[in-house]
């Protein structure tokens, strides 16, 4: 079979992106013991798919694949655009970096398999499929499923470390968690009830803004934000993700977040884009600055790493849902919808390359250093420059400097604002810059103090160091090159992302 | 008012009854079992809606709802198992309150 | 007339035991009042024409979750006991912050009743649909048929999603314990009254079990409901100390936990090479279908029970 | 009104006066075990009358059968339930029972 044979429009890459980690979680159930020979292959396996999709997608456009070939509304369908293609390979590449990453801590050679040792690897694979279940799904009662696909996946990994704080995180997590998925399936169950369809693009045609859909995509939303940590139900992140083990901060900080977020764009921009009222969009802007500077602020205050990382990921949340006034417009079309609207998934995708290089590098350090608080890791960059550059790279994205992935978001949106005249928005994100660069180079400083340090530090791999630093690089990168990202989530791009909402 | 709104509106009771639980009762048994209240209320909200059909009862939403139910079931699996464990662990049936900043918080 | 009035005193029933599962003060109390109210709701199902979802709803919703939620209690007031700590404590009597969020849920509750209101009385959803499709499903229960055909790929992710919470619950076991046994030791006299029902009622199990399977395909029955009632046999069994839980390290019990889910996985996948994922050929979709169910009512049926026995505690 | 209809309604009535005894036993007995005496005791004979009031109104042998299978599943589960919260209670699990008596 020839390449472009592969990549027709027919063959079923968005299932495989489901089948592949799928399978991979269940033969690592009962062969957890021999998880070094199967992580690394299944991830790249599953790195190849995610590859292959997002060739397909930008070959033939997006694709539609019914399951078990029913037609919706009976039927389920997959759907592969190039917003749900830049996702798989974004969620792809963090997974196959993280199992790397893990492949020392949690599948030691000839060592008898151990409690954490077991559970990592089924969890990260189940994870990485409900991430992609969700990002191909076109259907809303399915997408009920993945995310509790993911939320289980998610608080188990929290929990992993054992300790009773980390417990207490896990808990508090799967309470917002639960929380927000019976929020997001009574919304469902009212949309069901009103038009006999789960299917995403039949909803868009037949919903109309009465009672009972506004309350159903207001209950749906608020499930969602709850699960995506916008403040103010962001208490649950920061102990969470700074409390879960650094490969497990990676994939709940870079890709578990952004899911939740996914849905809330696919439900306004692909389902009803009519119904968002200018209150509306103004808020979740509003909340979005909030956890701007709220987030950044906290961060300012944390004494220890893995907490400033995790508030770093509360504040940068926020400039998601700047999305959502600035691509909203009256439904007429407007110049800059579209520039707003990529930026919002440009900085989805570079904050998920930043922030898992930031948490891995993070996780290296304080395994060198033995804890995590700042004050103990003045210096380190001279004995562990790698990590150290790493995590300076990544910093660099999420400041939003030149030339990095980072930038490119913050371009984009700084441009639709000025565009659009809405200042308010511009001086959020230039303030926020200024405050991720005050809370980040207050680490950074620490790092580049003077003094040797080797003496004290636990012996790591470098691999660790160097995964970490192949991630911000990509970070960086996405910036340089935006122009193939950018063309390929223009592919089977909602109308409503360049028409605005309304 | 027929059986199906009264089952509907029932359900929508459950809702706020499990939802008060959740937010009312400290003890993490108590709200586990509020969220398995706000779960089988939706349930019963699901039934009721799709048995407006006049040629028998919807069976899509039947099989959701079965769905919904094993994956409430999961879902009170874990939660009860990180509830011993943290009662074992700290001594505590309560989470502790919430506290925002500082390097307590993990 | 007479029907109203016993779906009037059906809803009453389980408005009153859900209320009275959220206020009562003991946590025994509670709990009782849970199960008595899944129940009423396996009733109030009954009632809505969905013998399937009320099957479900009495083993799993009221019976398996009650189980659950009895261990973690016992567990807790043993841990509250030992450290002097009882009953909910804080915030208990703040009435104004009570009454707020009273109010909260009322209105949730309100705006859910009105859509209630404001929707049609009459609604055909996806009833029609299914009836015109369900002859190439090849099953004649329109439930089964959604669950395992049309939206089957739901019901792959769902019995992932068991597995996932089994992973976790394991995962929270103590490092000592790892790969033992879950649980804690039963003991019985093998002469007692307890031993004798212990190996009679799980034949009886074992027969309703197979029968729900098998009635699946036609009638109210299926992998799920069939996967709890061979569950419920075997913790009858462990609870009366005739054979011990496995060690969680065992390689065929983790066989069995991945089988049914590996199974329908690998269906899905040589469908969708073939040209359709999950797609069910119309000519074998019946004896496809049966032979998911068969291994997926396996697997159910095991990671329930480990569900509901919890961590390892136990290297013995 | 048959007289099939006539004994189903007697068979019933008394059944439920039965579950009532039972339910007051429940309510009214001291500890766990007195509880459970009174519960399985009034409930069985309840249940098994009830089975026997609608087994006059089963239109064939089949569903009579049924009936009388339910009321055998039924005591089999009830002896079985009650043996599980009798040894329950004399471990001391349940500590809401006032009366708890330790060994």
């Amino acid at each position: 079979m020839a390449l472009s044979d592969w990549l027709a429009p027919d063959m079923a890459w968005a299932a495989f992106s489901v089948i592949v980690p799928l399978a991979a979680a269940l033969l690592s159930l009962p062969l957890a013991r021999h998880a070094r020979y199967i992580a690394l292959p299944a991830a790249l396996l599953g790195l190849i798919v995610a590859c292959a999709s997002a060739a397909q997608v930008w070959l033939h456009g997006a694709v539609l694949l019914a399951a078990g070939g029913w037609a919706p509304p009976l039927g389920i369908v997959l759907r592969l655009d190039g917003l749900a293609a830049a996702f798989l390979v974004l969620t792809a590449a963090i997974s196959t970096a993280v199992a790397w990453y893990a492949l020392p801590q949690f599948a030691a050679r000839g060592a008898s398999e151990s409690r954490s040792g077991f559970a990592f690897w089924p969890l990260l694979f189940f994870l990485w499929a409900g991430l992609n279940a969700l990002l191909v799904s076109n259907d809303l009662f399915n997408l009920y499923v993945a995310l509790e696909l993911i939320g289980l996946t998610a608080v188990a990994l929290v929990a992993l470390d054992g300790k009773p704080a980390v417990i207490a995180a896990a808990l508090r997590y799967l309470l917002f968690a639960l929380f927000g998925s019976l929020a997001y399936l009574l919304g469902v169950v009212l949309l069901y009830a009103q038009y006999a369809t789960l299917d995403m693009t039949l909803l868009r045609h037949v919903a109309q803004a009465d009672f009972a859909t506004l309350l159903a995509a207001a209950l749906m939303t608020a499930g969602l934000l709850a699960k995506t940590a916008l403040v103010p139900l962001h208490a649950w992140l920061p102990p969470a993700h700074a409390g879960a083990p650094a490969p497990a901060s990676a994939l709940l900080s870079a890709l578990v977040v952004k899911g939740s977020f996914y849905v809330v764009i696919r439900l306004w921009f692909d389902v009803l884009p009519n119904q968002a009222g200018a209150a509306f969009t103004t808020l979740l802007g509003t909340l979005g600055a909030l956890a701007i500077l709220y987030g950044s602020a906290l961060a300012f205050r944390q004494n220890r790493l893995k907490p400033i990382i995790a508030y770093s990921t509360v504040a940068q949340l926020g400039y998601l849902f700047l999305v959502f006034p600035l691509a909203g417009g009256a439904g007429e079309a407007q110049p800059w919808g579209a520039a707003a609207w990529s930026g919002g998934m440009f900085h989805a995708l570079s904050h998920g390359l930043a922030k898992a290089a930031m948490f891995l590098a993070a996780g290296t350090l304080i395994q060198a250093v033995g804890h995590d608080r700042i004050d103990g890791l003045d210096g380190i960059a001279r004995s562990m420059p790698i990590a150290a550059f790493a995590f300076g790279l990544a910093a660099i994205s999420l400041m939003g400097l030149p030339p990095s992935g980072g930038f490119t978001a913050k371009y984009l949106l700084l441009t639709a604002a000025l565009a659009a005249g809405q200042w308010g928005w511009a001086i959020i994100m230039i303030v926020g810059g200024l405050l991720a660069a005050g809370y980040l180079f207050r680490v950074l400083n620490r790092f580049l103090l003077e003094g040797d340090r080797s003496a004290t530090l636990q012996a790591v791999p470098a691999g660790g160091q160097i995964i970490a630093l192949l991630l911000a690089l990509a970070a960086i990168l996405l910036g340089l090159l935006s122009a193939t990202p950018y063309a390929l989530l223009q592919i089977g791009r909602p109308d409503a992302a360049a028409g605005g909402l309304s | 008012m027929t059986g199906i709104t009264l089952f509907g509106l029932t359900g929508a009771l459950v809702i706020g009854l499990g939802v008060f639980g959740l937010v009312a009762r400290h003890h993490l048994v108590h709200r586990v079992l509020a969220f398995n209240l706000i779960g089988s209320g939706i349930f019963l909200l699901f039934g009721a809606l799709a048995s407006r059909s006049p040629n028998g009862t919807d069976p899509v939403p039947q099989a959701l709802v079965i769905t919904g139910i094993v994956v409430a079931l999961a879902a009170t699996a874990l939660a009860v198992t990180l509830i011993t464990r943290f009662a074992e662990a700290s001594g505590r049936t309560h989470l502790p309150d919430d506290s925002e900043d500082g390097d307590g918080a993990v | 007339m007479t029907a109203l009035a016993f779906d009037t005193l059906l809803a009453i029933a389980i408005a009153a035991t859900a209320a009275g599962a959220v206020v009562a003060r003991g946590l025994y109390a509670s709990i009782a009042l849970f199960i008595i109210y899944g129940l009423m709701l396996a009733v109030a199902w009954v009632r809505l024409e969905a013998i399937d979802v009320a099957l479900a709803e009495a083993a799993i919703g009221a019976g398996l979750t009650g189980i659950l939620l009895v261990g973690a209690a016992a567990r807790c007031r043993a841990v509250e006991r030992r450290t002097g700590a009882i009953g909910d404590g804080s915030g208990e009597r703040r009435t104004l912050l009570r009454t707020i969020q009273g109010a909260m849920a009322g209105v949730l509750a309100a705006a859910v009743g009105a859509a209630v209101l404001l929707l049609p009385d009459s609604a055909p959803g996806l009833t029609a649909t299914v009836a015109g499709t369900i002859e190439r499903s090849g099953v004649s229960n329109p439930v089964t048929a959604v669950l395992l055909n049309f939206r089957g790929y739901d019901t792959l992710l769902e019995s992932m999603v068991l597995v996932v919470a089994l992973v976790g619950v394991w995962s929270l076991g103590a490092e000592q314990f790892w790969g033992g046994r879950p649980g804690l030791k039963q003991h019985a006299r093998t002469d007692g009254v307890l031993a004798y029902f212990g190996r009679m009622l799980p034949l009886v199990g074992l027969l309703v079990g197979i029968h729900l399977l098998w009635a699946g395909a036609h009638a109210p029955g299926g992998a799920f409901q069939a996967g709890t009632v061979l569950a419920a046999v075997w913790l009858l069994v462990a609870m009366a100390g005739l054979r011990d839980a496995p060690p969680i390290a065992s390689m065929r019990l983790r066989l069995l936990i991945v089988v049914g889910p590996a199974w329908f996985l690998a269906v899905g996948a040589i469908g969708a090479l073939a040209g359709s994922f999950l797609g069910l050929p119309e000519a074998f979709a019946s004896e496809l279908i049966l032979a998911i169910e068969v291994l997926l009512t396996l697997s159910i049926a095991v990671t329930l029970v480990l569900l509901v026995l919890g961590v390892p505690r136990r290297t013995t | 009104m048959t007289v099939f209809d006539i004994l189903t309604l007697a068979c019933a009535a008394l059944g439920m006066v039965f579950f009532a005894a039972g339910t007051v036993g429940l309510l009214r007995f001291p500890d766990v075990h007195s509880r459970l005496h009174a519960l399985t005791k009034a409930d069985n004979l309840g249940l098994g009358l009830i089975a026997l009031g609608l087994i006059f109104q089963a239109e064939g042998i089949a569903t009579a059968l049924k009936l009388l299978l339910v009321w055998l599943l039924a005591i089999f589960a009830a002896a079985t339930a009650s043996q599980l919260i009798a040894r329950a209670a004399l471990t001391g699990l349940d500590d809401d029972t006032p009366a708890d008596p330790r060994p």
